[in-house]
Order: structure tokens, then C-alpha cells, then sequence
């Protein structure tokens, strides 16, 4: 356990802490973007240089954009006065410490089977290519499909219903 | 400690937080987000147990977690056009107030 | 087709870039301290005040009548009227003024002082070059710096003046005429009295 | 090859100057203090070359408009970025009072930071890269993801209608021009087999009768270069694509309310996110460093790759020069109605330019299928009426 396994470690927990306590939501966004860095930190921590990059461009390249963007669109950086946690916060609450609970209760009970150190993975993008388009090249075809049909199923659930309302004012 | 359980226990602790952040915040952006923290935790599970697993040239944990990236994209672009949508129907992105399933 | 227009585009300006390099027509700047451009007869900038002659306290065409300062729409002149008075160009006895002022971070280059001035007195000046430190002094001219003399009024817009001149001449003339008619009749009517 | 000694050491001079300099410290140190070497080299060499180019493209553009350009401040106006330097030094910074403190602050700097990060895998000659990493291309474009953010947080934070409204403008477009990007330099992944920029120079860096195997010198290459050159135009802000911080509607765009230092940062930003794309597009597209002639080899590389970079900046500010802004639904159309269609017929191009093996057959029938699919959707494009020529109806 490196002190940079401990840094990394820290940014991380603190990102995601400061993104589900901060009361203004554009904050709590940048705040995810910092544990996304921190999450990507951690993978190049363990030699997993492609998933580390990926991690970056589409977390913090896409999705941290999209969430930023729906904030805007949706006003939601206007904080709301009756406070920002729910009327049942302490359920939720209970819930995630009794998962956290067990969590770390199972993975402490793991510890003498787990292993210790092990050899650096000699991985190139190059196996990883390989690997997408022959082992794992079902998987990789239903992505794709599912990614297409996410993304058309985004922009017709986010487009404007200007025909409906068209026709609502010709009746 | 071995290096694994480290990894392990700070992937439990953001899932624990992304979950708590699901349960107790009001606005259904932030619900979005406390689901991507717990997926990228994942995320982490896998990747460290591909690192530290018994055949990390086989590139399972690491396949997975890409996948995983991948249709992470995909659900917050789908719930975010979603939570736009009801904003735009329902005025707003409380989800106390969101207690109707009759548009 | 798609992208024609870009390449068109693109070739003209590249046109442009290698051809202001090689012609020096292309070129409109001036570079403005070293070079300028003489003004245009025409221009006007800020008014002044034409005298006959070399001395330019007795050569002053102005006789302190106050129109302009009247007439002007910013308020931007201010005239005193002496207290004695002294020949004008065509020899009648006139005021002149004491004092002339003209405010030009006032005034707005309208030239109704010009046009309204009965006696050719005031007119406009090509001069740019009025930056000042000081902005209140600086800015107020009196009527010693106001004065030019009616060669420079050639020099600047010379048509003009020539116009000025030859209209001054023929009233000068007609003074004369006028005067030597009084003055004959004035002895005749003497000699008649004498008669 | 006139391949003497004393080119080849002039060749690698940056190199040997690097070793030279580490020599001198304990073991242990060398490997660190000659990335840092690396880094301070980059960090001191790109703002100088900003500082250059924004005076030659004030000069540019002035030619291109028949004028003379800035030639006050030293012979022929070569120090004006030391006056305008001093200038946005010692200007007051402003801080909007309404303004998010913390996140204004952090904008440009993010901005700065993740565009040096690019350079870090871009080669710039022989054996001059700060890291060779295996997956380089992905790493430049995480970071080049990466500055979208920060565009976000200075249009946000700065509670300005005009910056929040040319944040939203920049990172809409951006995202929206990162797809044919990253689509066209997929193509060159695609032949090369490797995502490692130094493997896809080396790739390039070969010769047949005199003449390199740059991949703009194929079919798909070439088409594959315009889209990446129109994507990285859009994706720098750069005329015509400028709607971000077109001055006529939005005063400066996100940069509104930064004043100083930090406006200068960003301009920084800006001109460095400008030559570490055109160096990525020399990189993939037009040979790196390689020579153009085989019988050039013998002057430095690195000579090669500037030349490179600097003729790319210099078609930048033709372009400004050239081109009117476009509207923000023409901006978009573009994008997702022509260029990325292009880009993915370009990828199935490649695809078939990998399996057809050598031969006339393939540059006929690649290039076919390419000029089909452009004449076919330029000329859609042209018939729907929404790139075709504007008619004015008050003016003329």
C-alpha cells in the first residue's frame, strides 16, 4: 500500500463525498469530476492504462458534460429552499451504512484468501483490440447496438414534442 | 492489508456513498450522479481484480469494466434526456414531488 | 458543388496576402506620424479667426457683433466687446473684441459661426492635431491662438478665400463709392450752402 | 543517404543536450530531472511560439485585408507580444462580485494545465517524446475531453449571461465536433494497428521512388485529413467556427469576465490547444517529423515537425481570413449532417484499403467510393438549401 494508493484514494472519497453533500448541484457536478479523475487515477495506479484514458474521455469528456448540461436546462442550480435531502434522508442514510457495513465486513473477512502482490500485467492496447474483436466480440456488437439505441433513445425522449403540439393547436 | 483489500474497501466506501447520495438527495440529477459513483465503483472492483487476479492476460476484469464504461455512458445519456423531459412536464426535478405516475 | 465557394474564397484572399507584398497600391494605410495625407480642401475641422495684414490685434476682421456666440449651439464661444473702438478693413470705425474665446472640447464643428458671420470674420480651420495634456486650459483658445492670417486661410482652402476676397473687394469698392458720393455730395451741398 | 555525423548529432541535438545536462546529477535522479527537463522545454517553447504566432497572425490577417498589420513595437512589430505581455500583466484582476470565487479561479488553469498535458505523447522529432505511451492518441483526446470542463466552469461561474451562453455554445460544439475527430484519427488506428503516435510516425516515415508514405497521400487519408482539419477548427474555436466568442453577439464568449492574467491564460490556452492539435494532425496525417523528400532526410527532424506545425497555423489564419462565422444550426448540421457521415464512410474506405492489398484496384475504388459519398451529400446538402449560397433579401 503506497502513499499514492492513500492520496488517490482520499481525492476520490472526497470528490464523491462533496458531490452528494454540496447544496449547489454545479458543484456537486465538478466535485463527481473529481472523483472521476481520481477513479481514472487509480486505474493507471493499477497498470490499466486504456481503461484509465477511457475513464477520463468519457466520464469527464461526456458524461460530466451531459450532467452539467442537463443541470442548466433543467434550472437546478438554483438551490431549493426546503433543503436538498429528502424527507425519508435518514432511511437512505441507514440503508447505505448497513451496505457499507457489509461491504466491508465481507471484504475484511477476504483478506487471508486474497492475494498479495502480484506481477505487473504486461498488457498492450494491442491484446486489448484483440481481445474486443475475437474473445469478446459478442459483447462488443451488443454495446454497439445498445449505444445506438441509447443514443437515439435519448435524443427522441429529449426532443421537443413540436409535432403533438402542432397538431394540439390545428385541432 | 494487501494492496487488493485497499482497493476493495475504497470501492465499497464510494459505492456506500453513491448509494447514500441516491437515497437521500431531493433532485433526480444528483440521484443520476450517486448511480454513476456507484457504477464507477464497480468499476474499480473490477479493474483491481483484474490486476491482482490469478490471470490478468486474460483481460476479463479489464473487458468488463470498458463494457461497463460504455453502457455508463449510455444510461446517463437516457436518464438525463429522461430527468429533461420531466422537467419539462412536470416543472421540476424534485423528486418529492415527483409521487404521480398520471402525467 | 460543396466546398467551391471556400476554395474561391480562399484564393482571393491569398491573392490579397501575396499581392500586398508586391504592389504597394494595394495598400491603403497610412502610417500616420510619418506620413499624412494633405487635408481636402473642404475638410473642417474647429473655427478660427482671419485677419488682414500683418498685426493681427489691428488687422482682426471681427467687430465683436456677437452673432456667433449667439448662434452657436453648444454655447462653445464667448465674446467681450471692447470698450473703444478702432477702423475696421474698410476703414469704419468698429468695436473689436476684448476677449475670444473658443471652447473646442466644446464645440461640435457645426460651422454656423461661419455661416452666420456678417464680416468674413471667422472660418474654418484644417488643423487636427489638438491633443493637450491639459484638458481644460489646453482646450481653451484665446483669441490669440484663434488669430490667422488671411494668407494661411488662402494656403488652407484657397477657392474659398479667393470667393472671400473678391466679395470683400467689391464691398470695399462700393464703401469707397459710396463714401466719395457722400463726400462729394457733402461738399456740394456745402458749396450749394456756400452758393 | 548524406546521413554524416553531423547531421545525425544536429538531428538528435535536443536529445544529447538532455543527456548532457542529466549527466551531471546522481543516478537516481536522471530519469526525473530529464522528464522535468522535458517538460520545462515544452512549457518555456510553446508559449514563446504563442507569443510569435499572434503577432504573425495579426500581420496575416492584415495582409489578407490589404492592410500593414502591427509594426510599431520593434522592427516590424516583432516585440508586440512583449507590450501586450506587460499589458495583461499588470492589468487589475477582476473579480465579478456575483462570481463563483473558488471555480473562477480554477478555470483557466484547468484549461492550461490539460492542454500541455497533450504534449506529452506528441513526438516532435526523432527520439523526442516525453512519453511513449502505448495508448498516446487515447491519452490526447482524454485530455483534450478534459478542457471542455473547464470552458464549462468559466462560463459558469462567472455569472455573466454572455459567458454562460458561450460556455454552453463551446462545449455543445465541441462535443459535437470531438465525434468526426476522434473518427477520422480512427481511420489512421486502423491501418497503423497502434494507437502509439511515435508507431504511427514510424509507419509514415518510409519512402517509394523518393516520395513518403504520409497517409494525406492516400484516399482515405486525404479525406480523412479534411474532416480532421475541419474538426480541430471547430474544436480550437477558431474562425469560422468561432461562435463561442464571436465578438458581435456574445462580447468575448466565456472569457468575459476575466481580465489580467488570467485572461491571458486563456488566450495561452487557446493558441497552445491550437498548435498541440495541428502537431496531432501533423502526427497522424502528414508524416511527423519525417522529411517530405527521401533526399531531404538529412535536415533535423524536428525542423520537419515545426515546419509542419507552423504551415497548419498558417492555413488557421488563412481560414479566419477568409471565411465568415456560421450560424449555430448551419454549425451543427454540419457537423452531424456532413462531417460525420464522411467520417464513417472514411472508416469503411480504410477498413477496405487495409484488406485490398497492394494496386491500382484499390486507390481506384476507395477513391470512388469516397468522391460518391461527398458528391452525394454535398449535393443534398446543396439541394435542401442549408449550405448552399444565401440570398439577402434588403441588401444588394
Amino acid at each position: 500500500m503506497s502513499i499514492v494508493f492513500y492520496l488517490l484514494a482520499a481525492i476520490t472519497v472526497a470528490g464523491g463525498l462533496a458531490a452528494m453533500l454540496l447544496k449547489n448541484t454545479v458543484h456537486c457536478a465538478l466535485a463527481l469530476t473529481v472523483a472521476f479523475a481520481g477513479l481514472a487515477l487509480l486505474f493507471l495506479n493499477l497498470d490499466a492504462q486504456f481503461a484509465g484514458f477511457a475513464q477520463i474521455l468519457i466520464y469527464i469528456g461526456a458524461v460530466a458534460i451531459l450532467v452539467v448540461f442537463a443541470i442548466l436546462l433543467t434550472r437546478a442550480s438554483e438551490t431549493p429552499k426546503d433543503g436538498v435531502f429528502s424527507k425519508t434522508w435518514l432511511a437512505g442514510l441507514a440503508v447505505a451504512a448497513a451496505v457499507f457495513a457489509v461491504l466491508g465486513w465481507a471484504v475484511m473477512q477476504s483478506v487471508r484468501v486474497l492475494p498479495h502482490e502480484t506481477a505487473v500485467p504486461e498488457v498492450t492496447v494491442q491484446q486489448i483490440g484483440v481481445a474486443l474483436v475475437g474473445r469478446y466480440v459478442l459483447p462488443l456488437e451488443i454495446v454497439a447496438v445498445l449505444l445506438t439505441a441509447a443514443l437515439i433513445g435519448a435524443v427522441i425522449v429529449a426532443m421537443h414534442e413540436k409535432v403533438g403540439h402542432e397538431k394540439e393547436e390545428g385541432k | 492489508m494487501t494492496p487488493l483489500t485497499g482497493y476493495l474497501l475504497v470501492a465499497a466506501l464510494l459505492f456506500s456513498i453513491g448509494l447514500a447520495g441516491a437515497l437521500t438527495r431531493r433532485n433526480a440529477i444528483l440521484v443520476l450522479i450517486g448511480i454513476e459513483l456507484m457504477l464507477n465503483a464497480a468499476n474499480l472492483n473490477l479493474i483491481a481484480f483484474w490486476r491482482y487476479g490469478p490471470h490478468p492476460e486474460a483481460l476479463t476484469g479489464m473487458m468488463f469494466a470498458i463494457f461497463s464504461i460504455a453502457v455508463a455512458a449510455a444510461e446517463a445519456a437516457v436518464g438525463l434526456g429522461l430527468v429533461i423531459q420531466i422537467h419539462r412536464h412536470a416543472k421540476t426535478t424534485d423528486l418529492d414531488q415527483m409521487n404521480r405516475m398520471k402525467g | 458543388m460543396l466546398g467551391e465557394g471556400i476554395l474561391k474564397g480562399m484564393a482571393e484572399t491569398a491573392k490579397n496576402f501575396f499581392g500586398s507584398y508586391f504592389s504597394a497600391e494595394r495598400l491603403t494605410t497610412v502610417e500616420y506620424p510619418e506620413q499624412r495625407i494633405a487635408p481636402y480642401e473642404a475638410a473642417r475641422v474647429f473655427p478660427f479667426l482671419v485677419f488682414d495684414g500683418s498685426d493681427w490685434e489691428a488687422g482682426m476682421r471681427c467687430v465683436a457683433c456677437q452673432i456667433c456666440e449667439k448662434e452657436c449651439p453648444p454655447k462653445c464661444i464667448f465674446i467681450e466687446k471692447s470698450k473703444d473702438k478702432k477702423p475696421d478693413a474698410l476703414g469704419k470705425q468698429q468695436f473689436y473684441p476684448a476677449r475670444f474665446d473658443i471652447d473646442i472640447s466644446v464645440c461640435m464643428s457645426c460651422q454656423i459661426c461661419v455661416e452666420v458671420c456678417p464680416f468674413e470674420a471667422i472660418k474654418m480651420d484644417t488643423e487636427y492635431e489638438l491633443s493637450t495634456d491639459n484638458r481644460f486650459g489646453g482646450l481653451l483658445l484665446d483669441r490669440r491662438q484663434l488669430a490667422k492670417s488671411n494668407q494661411y486661410y488662402h494656403q488652407i482652402h484657397p477657392a474659398e478665400a479667393d470667393g472671400v476676397d473678391a466679395r470683400l473687394a467689391a464691398e470695399k469698392a462700393k464703401a469707397d463709392a459710396k463714401t466719395k458720393i457722400t463726400a462729394e455730395a457733402k461738399t456740394a451741398a456745402i458749396a450749394g450752402e456756400g452758393a | 543517404m548524406s546521413q554524416t555525423p553531423f547531421f545525425e548529432n544536429l538531428d538528435q541535438i535536443f536529445v544529447l543536450l538532455q543527456h548532457w545536462l542529466v549527466s551531471f546529477l546522481p543516478t537516481s535522479w536522471q530519469p526525473a530531472a530529464g522528464v522535468l527537463l522535458s517538460v520545462a522545454a515544452i512549457v518555456c517553447l510553446f508559449p514563446a511560439l504563442f507569443a510569435l504566432t499572434t503577432v504573425f497572425e495579426r500581420k496575416g490577417l492584415a495582409r489578407i485585408q490589404n492592410r500593414l498589420g502591427p509594426n510599431r513595437v520593434g522592427p516590424f512589430g516583432i516585440f508586440q507580444p512583449i507590450a501586450d505581455a506587460i499589458k495583461s500583466l499588470t492589468k487589475e484582476d477582476i473579480v465579478p462580485l456575483s462570481a463563483d470565487a473558488a471555480v473562477h479561479f480554477l478555470a483557466p488553469l484547468l484549461l492550461v494545465i490539460t492542454v500541455f498535458m497533450g504534449f506529452a505523447v506528441l513526438p516532435m522529432g526523432r527520439n523526442m517524446v516525453l512519453v511513449d505511451l502505448d495508448a498516446g492518441l487515447l491519452f490526447y483526446f482524454a485530455m483534450g475531453a478534459s478542457s471542455e470542463l473547464a470552458v464549462f466552469m468559466a462560463g459558469w461561474s462567472s455569472r455573466n449571461k454572455y459567458s454562460l451562453l458561450g460556455a454552453m455554445r463551446a462545449v455543445a460544439q465541441m462535443i459535437s465536433y470531438e465525434v468526426p475527430l476522434l473518427l477520422s484519427s480512427v481511420a489512421v488506428v486502423m491501418i497503423t494497428g497502434s494507437l502509439s503516435l511515435t508507431k504511427i510516425v514510424e509507419a509514415q516515415n518510409q519512402y517509394t521512388w523518393g516520395l513518403p508514405h504520409w497517409y494525406i497521400f492516400t484516399p482515405w487519408g486525404f479525406a480523412g485529413f479534411v474532416m480532421y482539419a475541419i474538426a480541430t477548427t471547430a474544436e480550437t474555436n477558431r474562425s469560422p467556427f468561432d461562435l463561442p466568442e464571436g465578438e458581435s453577439e456574445l462580447v468575448a464568449g466565456y472569457h468575459t469576465e476575466y481580465s489580467g492574467f488570467k485572461f491571458a491564460l486563456f488566450f495561452l490556452g487557446e493558441y497552445v490547444a491550437m498548435f498541440s492539435i495541428s502537431g496531432l494532425g501533423t502526427t497522424l496525417f502528414l508524416g511527423g517529423w519525417s522529411a517530405p523528400l527521401s533526399f531531404l532526410t538529412w535536415i533535423p527532424s524536428w525542423i520537419w515537425f515545426f515546419s509542419k506545425l507552423m504551415l497548419s497555423i498558417f492555413v488557421f489564419i488563412w481560414m479566419r481570413g477568409t471565411l465568415p462565422r456560421l450560424r449555430q444550426d448551419q454549425l451543427m448540421n454540419f457537423a452531424w449532417k456532413f462531417v460525420l457521415p464522411m467520417c464513417l464512410v472514411n472508416l469503411l474506405v480504410a477498413a477496405l484499403w487495409r484488406f485490398m492489398g497492394d494496386g491500382w484496384l484499390r486507390w481506384v475504388f476507395c477513391s470512388a467510393i469516397l468522391i460518391a459519398a461527398y458528391a452525394g451529400m454535398g449535393l443534398g446538402e446543396m439541394r435542401r438549401q442549408r449550405l448552399g449560397p444565401r440570398s439577402y433579401r434588403y441588401a444588394e
